[in-house]
């Protein structure tokens, strides 16, 4: 019953996560939380099996496009109009 | 207009709801992806075939090595087409960034740095030697490598980093990448198979088939590992400074 | 050799990787690397072209990793499935590939100085992708491929100016979604069938009759709609006029004719091998929604290029009609409206590169490719505009080329089903097509403003300085490629006995209706 | 229309007389501007080429044998197949013939007004000859429409000669109504009986005995009729007839050889062409709807010489009594009988000798006197008697009267009226005839019998000779039809 | 719609999953085809891919199945120690062997997760190109708005009236690529799609 709450628990995470990086006026906010959202993203996939996956999540999707979505950011203008 | 774009979402939202109905049960071992003679081949034989434990990277590099190989054209794609992009295009004086402050290299950050980056280069060695039991691979190990370079870049500044890592170097290696993982499978062509057909390596190596197999995915997670490194560090270091490579972030 | 259909794309894969590494140090090494791979692969090309037609059912079947059909089951290993179909547009697009390389030596150096090895690189990747996606059996690999060909061609568009950068970012965003779309449809299909090789799809949802399930429906859409949106088909064509009118000569020469005609291969393979002719025609409503559409698509499609005063984004428009014109010959579910299409990808394919190439030159020496600077082009570069215009009278559908034939399958597909909407839109557009290319030879030939009071003094004088009417042909290396494409245009229409026997043999194995005759 | 013994052999000379033109365009680009004389014997010498290969067929035809000649299997089922029978070596014979008078006249005509860019007006000039030629040689429905595409676009550099803005309009009406019909009208018309004619996939060929419309139901048929009667707008039918007076913006030469001669009789041959061989006399006469054509083509007839009779401008006038003769030739295939249709072919040529003088006349008087008006024709008689001499034995031609040509065709025309029993047809004639007789005499008369309005005139001498001497020879021609008669009636299959 | 059961039971109970990609999958839609920030666009593309990345997975979903890597007993390189419940360790020395249908139910489908390792890696590909277009639209246009970049572009559209690349005569290729950076970039930026009246000017 624990992993059916915790997948619940963290599927409603998700959710939540991946409309506040879309509501956030600030850039830098936005791309902090989106790599909250793909962390939860890697947690979901490890605790559904997919262990490769989670890993490559975690390096590629949470690591690399965070680190080159704050470097562009840092090149444009921080401020968001929407 | 803000309303007008609901409404393609909200098509798609009920297109997908209703094939939701038809979905089988949840993670039931009869449904039919499950138990397609595809997936159940992989599980049921991959130890025969291959002699790999870990039967996602087996899949990955040996039963559908076509799409890796295509995977890897992709990112080194991406970093060609950003490098093509960003070439002197920047503008030309270096403008302030407004929450740019110019502060030296921090002491405890290099020095943690400095003790830092050697362990991950190590752990990305491991994670893309032992793919084959544990998860991992080349991807992860590629992109562990590209990241210490990343942090030299981010504790130092680029040029630091691209001292270690010349820029001309990332498209050479990502080149070399694809052209050992193309290469090991126009060896096995040459040796009377198909295109990325690992077994035929046993006719040179004296190994059995299936270690043929098992030996040749090491050499194209190398492949994989060496093109990634390179191409993710190169993104990095073109997209912090527009393709103007000085100090970087 | 037994494995040529690998070295199709081995070559151009080779090739780009010796590009981007030899480039570095010496520039000029790109373009002879780049004409030689596309060489090459087009040679191997012509021989698996040779092997399908001797195997007796017409298909070559590779397994990449030696996964053969004998010892394993069909899903394990990614196969590519060459029949007759696949293989002429791979010939088609590895030709094209090849024309524009032979092209592409002065337009690259001028337009985007010093990135040529990346320009080459990405050049050839492209045109992997594209061989790729019209040569392979499995249905994810075919999305991999669409992404190849589909990054490569962001960064081609995107090496130019910074307006070209633009346009590219409107193109990535709607690209991906209908990448992603297709690779949702994907797993709608896997999820049900639990398969990827197009074959074994074909074969569990005839066996199974899966036909009515409300996934499979869900997945045709998904997978359709994907392919509408990477074709640039009407309400989704937003992005290929500025892609393609700011992008650099070379790119646009190159994607222009291959790109949108790929994707209609790929629409076509779909709906006959992967879901069934049954499947695709009888148990969804496409075939009486689509033509509609099809309607307005070219109704406004022609209507917009009459509104462009500039070549390229004229022909741009022309493109999305076209489209219109095969997706409508594959939806009114008849024998003839099949071949048409088939063979209308392939002439348009042949047409569009003639007239972009012609474009590139006109714009290399006339200094605008805009309808105000055209006077006095017939004087000055004679060759060039008349490659220009055979490609211009073939898609207007004038007999000798292979328009006329291509057009002339489409409209009696659109008589034999009885579609009179389809009949009466390609009327109407080819005479908007009419009116295009003859304004344009108005532009260059009279001496007339647009407000139509004379410029010159009578008697053939224009109203230009003498440098601007002197004979002053563009580059030889630009030219043979325009003149060897509108070749290519008359040859094809003339063999054109040849094509369509080929489609005939491939379209014999679906029972598709002939059409009662109206006595 | 096939004679009993029929022996059909393969010949490459109908292929030489098409490509003859366009090797000699290579010739005359090459020689270009600055070597005129050596491109105008090039001209002159393909154009005789043609001729000769043409005529060279006549005894074989007169023999019975029909040449044929495979080009090119264009279609599954319909072969591009060139085949010489008496429709088409008539034709072929007066357009070629004519063609080398052109020619000649030509010659006079440019240098006479300094044109410009001649090189392209005698290297179109060919191009658009020889898809002439290919019309009246073609075997089947698709070959003649891939010549009659071939020649719209052909001549339209010929029509806007000029580059200036009436060049525009004239090109504008001419490529919009000749390209709209051809691909909106006729394209259809043509892919519904390649799919559908006896069971579909036949080949359409004209002497073929299978392949004829009867299979259709009556509406079909009627359908058929008239997309085919108003596809070829070339034919210039009264409601698509506007762009040949739009076409007169072009040299005199053209207007003359294309616009009397070879586009509008391409059309009209087209016309006669699918009436008697793809829709059959049998057919057509008992098809109920038909004799509304035989209207339409009166109708044509009247009108277009009413209008002849208010137009000043001389070149406008000679075309609407072009397009009104044209409706002789459609009355004749209406008609539906032998013959009605030997008579309308005869017309072709009888009209084709008579117009083209007339306009040479028109262009003669323009190069020596700049005069385009008949209003300003006044006197011009005494001054340049040979011209005008010959406009009157061409319009007396055109009218119809005994000793020239263009009474024959008459003749067979009223013959095939009365064959069909269609009376009033024959009176709609002799009106007709009456109109051509007062658009056409006053022309005469104002030249010879009136003085002219005021001496100041500058001294007005004759035209050129290389225009004069052309134009003497069709109207020598005239006479010579009338004379010739016999053969060429046999040639049409009508010697009964 | 659903046969057994409520619809909330279906949906959201047992089939959780299924339910929240079709959220996700249908936030990202909407971010980009709503935002106006360029940026946003992008991160709602990337939620866009990791929804259908969700969904892959599960479907490779088993129940009672481990992650798809041979448990020791069936790992085909045999002999290594298994600790069993008595303190000394029994050797299995045996070579790779095929499972027979029963023990497949207890791994989990290794093709899923094959699949979107390349999905994931694409979409980073794509983000990372994505964002370079960002930065040379900020360059040329100095906005990342969608709505100010119409504005921009529809304004350069009509003072530059004709869309025709001004080839410089003067344009001298940059020798050393990397080392003459400065003055390859001033020429080229002069270069852009900007150009002037085709009709002949003093300029030309």
């Amino acid at each position: 019953m624990g992993l059916a709450l915790f997948n619940t628990f963290i599927l409603l995470l998700l959710v939540v996560a991946a409309l506040l990086a879309l509501r956030v006026k600030d850039l830098l906010t936005a791309s902090v939380v989106f790599a909250v959202y793909s962390f939860l993203m890697c947690l979901l996939w490890a605790e559904m099996g997919a262990v490769d996956v989670a890993f490559t999540e975690a390096t590629v999707g949470a690591g690399i496009s965070t680190v080159v979505l704050i470097a562009t950011i840092f090149n444009l203008k921080r401020k968001s109009s929407d | 207009m803000k309303l007008l774009s609901y409404i393609p979402v909200l098509v798609v939202g009920v297109l997908l709801l209703y094939a939701a109905k038809d979905f089988p049960e949840w993670g039931s071992p009869d449904a039919p992806a499950s138990k397609s003679p595809v997936s159940s081949h992989f599980i049921a034989n991959t130890g025969v075939d291959t002699e790999v434990p870990n039967m996602v990277t087996a899949v990955l590099a040996d039963y559908r090595g076509f799409d890796t190989m295509f995977e890897t054209v992709v990112v080194f794609i991406a970093g060609m087409a950003v490098l093509a992009i960003l070439k002197n295009s920047g503008r030309k004086k270096l403008v302030k960034r407004e929450f740019e402050v110019d502060a030296e290299p921090d002491l405890i950050v290099t020095n943690t740095v400095r003790l830092l980056v050697p362990v991950i280069q190590i752990f990305a060695f491991y994670v893309l030697a032992h793919g084959h039991v544990s998860p991992g691979g080349g991807f992860q190990g590629g992109v562990l490598m590209g990241a210490s370079f990343i942090l030299v870049a981010l504790s130092w500044d680029l040029e630091t980093a691209l001292i270690r890592f010349p820029l001309n170097w990332t498209t050479i290696l990502g080149g070399l990448g694809i052209f050992l993982y193309a290469g090991i499978g126009l060896l096995s062509m040459f040796l009377g198979g198909e295109f990325l057909d690992y077994s035929e390596l046993a006719n040179i190596f004296p190994v059995s088939r299936e270690m043929a197999r098992y030996h040749a995915m090491l050499g194209v997670e190398i492949g994989v590992g060496l093109t990634v490194t390179a191409i993710m560090f190169s993104l990095y270091a073109n997209l912090s400074t527009e393709g103007r490579l000085q100090r970087g972030l | 050799m037994e494995n040529s259909i690998a070295w199709i794309f081995i070559f151009p894969l080779f090739g780009s990787v010796a590009c981007a590494i030899l480039g570095i140090s010496n520039r000029k090494i790109c373009y002879p690397i780049a004409v030689l791979s596309m060489a090459g692969s087009l040679w191997a090309g012509i021989e698996t072209l040779r092997q399908v037609l001797s195997v007796n059912d017409h298909t070559v079947s590779y397994l990449f990793g030696g996964w053969t059909l004998d010892a394993y089951p069909r899903g394990v290993g990614i196969e590519f499935h060459a029949d007759i179909l696949g293989i002429l547009i791979t010939l088609v697009v590895l030709g094209v590939g090849l024309l524009v390389s032979l092209y592409s030596k002065l337009p690259v150096e001028e337009e985007t100085p010093g990135k040529e090895p990346l320009f080459y690189t990405l050049f050839l990747l492209q045109v992997t992708g594209l061989a790729g996606i019209c040569l392979t059996g499995d249905a994810f690999n075919l999305y991999v491929l669409i992404e190849v060909a589909a990054l490569t061609g962001y960064g081609l568009i995107a090496i130019g100016s910074n307006r070209a950068a633009a346009a590219t970012f409107n193109y990535l965003i709607l690209g991906t979604i209908g990448a992603s779309l297709y690779l949702l449809g994907v797993g709608y299909i896997y999820i049900k069938t639990g398969t990827l090789n197009m074959v074994g799809i074909h074969d569990i949802i005839v066996a199974e009759g899966l036909a009515d399930s409300a996934t499979m429906q869900v997945a045709f859409v998904l997978v359709g709609v994907g392919i509408l949106i990477k074709m640039a088909f009407f309400p989704f064509h937003a992005w290929l006029p500025n892609a393609y009118s700011n992008a650099p000569t070379t790119t646009s020469c190159l994607l222009a004719p291959v790109v949108t005609k790929v994707m209609i291969y790929v629409m076509i393979r779909m709906v006959l091998s992967v879901f069934g002719v049954e499947f695709s025609f009888e148990s969804t409503l496409w075939t009486d929604v689509l033509p509609w559409l099809v309607v307005v698509a070219i109704v406004c499609a022609a209507v917009m290029a009459l509104a462009q005063r500039e070549i390229k984004r004229m022909l741009s428009y022309l493109i999305v009609a076209e489209v219109g014109y095969m997706v409508g010959g594959v939806w009114i579910y008849n024998y003839y409206g099949l071949i048409g299409s088939i063979f209308h990808v392939i002439s348009d394919a042949c047409m569009t590169l003639c007239l972009f190439l012609g474009a590139g030159l006109i714009l290399r020496k006339a200094k605008t490719t805009h309808f105000d600077g055209l006077r006095g082009l017939f004087t000055k570069m004679p060759l060039t505009m008349t490659g220009f215009f055979i490609g211009g009278f073939s898609i207007i559908g004038l007999p000798p080329t292979c328009g006329f034939f291509s057009k002339w399958y489409l409209i009696t597909g659109g008589m034999v089903s009885q579609r009179w909407e389809y009949m009466i839109v390609l009327m109407f557009s080819t005479m908007v097509m009419v009116v295009l290319f003859f304004r344009m030879i108005e532009r260059i030939h009279l001496a007339v403003s647009e407000s139509g009071e004379n410029l010159g003094h009578g008697h053939g004088d224009l109203g230009l300085t003498d440098q601007q009417t002197r004979f002053d042909e563009g580059p030889l290396s630009m030219l043979i490629p325009l003149l060897l494409a509108s070749a290519v245009v008359l040859v094809v229409g003339i063999y054109n006995q040849e094509v369509v026997s080929l489609i005939e043999v491939f379209l014999s194995d679906f029972n598709l209706p002939r059409g009662e005759g109206i006595k | 229309m096939s004679t009993p013994e029929v022996t059909v052999i393969q010949d490459i000379r109908p292929l030489i007389a098409f490509v003859a033109p366009l090797l000699g365009v290579i010739g005359i680009v090459w020689a270009g501007e600055k070597r005129k004389n050596l491109r105008e014997t090039f001209t002159f010498l393909v154009a005789s080429i043609q001729a000769t290969v043409v005529l060279s067929m006549v005894p074989l035809l007169l023999s019975g044998t029909i040449v044929e000649f495979h080009v090119w299997q264009m279609f599954t089922h319909v072969p591009l197949l060139l085949r010489v029978d008496g429709f088409g070596l008539l034709f072929a014979c007066v357009a070629s013939l004519l063609w080398i008078a052109t020619t000649v006249y030509s010659i006079g005509y440019m240098r006479g007004l300094h044109e410009h860019a001649q090189t392209r007006f005698y290297a179109f000039f060919a191009i658009s000859l020889s898809a002439t030629i290919g019309v009246a040689f073609s075997a089947n429905l698709l070959t003649i429409y891939f010549f009659y595409e071939m020649l719209s676009v052909s001549t339209f550099p010929l029509v806007t000669h000029m580059q200036d803005k009436e060049a525009r309009t004239g090109g504008r009406t001419y490529l919009g109504y000749l390209l709209f019909t051809s691909l909106c009208i006729l394209l259809p018309a043509l892919s519904w009986c390649y799919v559908w004619l006896d069971g579909g996939n036949v080949a359409m060929d004209f002497l073929a005995d299978t392949g004829k419309v009867g299979s259709f139901s009556e509406t079909t048929q009627i359908i058929l009729l008239i997309l085919f009667t108003f596809g070829f707008a070339k034919a210039g039918i009264m409601p698509l007839h506007s762009w040949l007076p739009g076409a007169m913006v072009a040299p005199t030469p053209v207007s003359a050889l294309l616009h009397a001669v070879a586009v509008v009789k391409v059309g009209v041959f087209c016309v006669v062409r699918v009436y008697s061989d793809i829709f059959g006399t049998e057919v057509l006469q008992q098809l109920d709807g038909e004799d509304w054509m035989i209207g339409i083509a009166c109708a044509t007839i009247l009108i277009s010489s009413l209008i002849a009779l208010s137009q000043d401008n001389l070149k406008r006038r000679l075309a609407f009594s072009t397009i009104g003769q044209l409706g002789y030739v459609i009355l004749g295939a209406t008609l539906a009988t032998q013959q009605g249709i030997g008579g309308s072919v005869l017309h072709i040529a009888m009209h084709a000798c008579g117009k083209i003088t007339l306009f040479f006349c028109a262009g003669a008087i323009f190069v020596a006197t700049g005069k385009k008006y008949v209003s300003e024709l006044r006197g011009l008689g005494r001054k340049m008697p040979v011209t005008m001499g010959a406009f009157m034995i061409g319009s007396l031609s055109v009218i119809g009267l005994p000793p020239l040509g263009g009474f024959v065709s008459k003749w067979y025309l009223a013959l095939g009226a009365l064959d069909r029993g269609a009376t009033w047809v024959v009176f709609v004639l002799l009106i007709s005839s009456l109109l051509n007789v007062f658009y056409l005499l006053p022309v005469a008369v104002t030249a010879f019998f009136r003085n002219p309005a005021d001496d100041s005139e500058p001294e007005i001498k004759e035209a050129p000779m290389a225009c004069v001497i052309p134009l003497s020879i069709t109207a020598i021609g005239c006479f010579v039809l009338f004379f010739i008669a016999g053969p060429l009636v046999s040639m049409v299959g009508l010697t009964d | 719609m659903f046969e057994d059961g409520t619809i909330i039971n279906e949906l959201l109970i047992e089939r959780l999953n299924y339910f929240i990609y079709v959220v996700l999958l249908l936030i990202g839609l909407h971010a980009m085809i709503a935002k106006k920030n360029l940026i946003k666009k992008l991160i709602g593309m990337s939620i866009f891919q990791t929804a259908i990345i969700l969904f892959y997975v599960s479907i490779g979903v088993k129940e009672g199945s481990t992650i798809p890597v041979y448990l020791p007993e069936h790992d085909p390189h045999g002999s290594h120690s298994v600790p069993s419940d008595t303190n000394e360790t029994s050797h299995f020395d045996h070579g790779p062997v095929i499972l027979d249908s029963s023990l497949v139910k207890g791994y989990a489908n290794p093709l899923p997760h094959v699949l979107m390792l390349t999905a994931i890696v694409v979409g980073v590909a794509t983000l990372g190109l994505a964002l370079a277009l960002c930065q040379r639209i900020y360059q040329g246009y100095g906005t990342i708005e969608e709505d100010e970049l119409l504005a921009k572009m529809e304004s350069r559209e009509i003072r530059s009236k004709t869309l025709s690349v001004q080839i410089p005569k003067d344009q001298k290729l940059p020798k050393k690529d990397e080392l003459k950076k400065e003055k390859s970039r001033s020429v080229s930026k002069s270069k852009t799609l900007s150009a002037s009246k085709p009709k002949p000017k003093g300029k030309k």
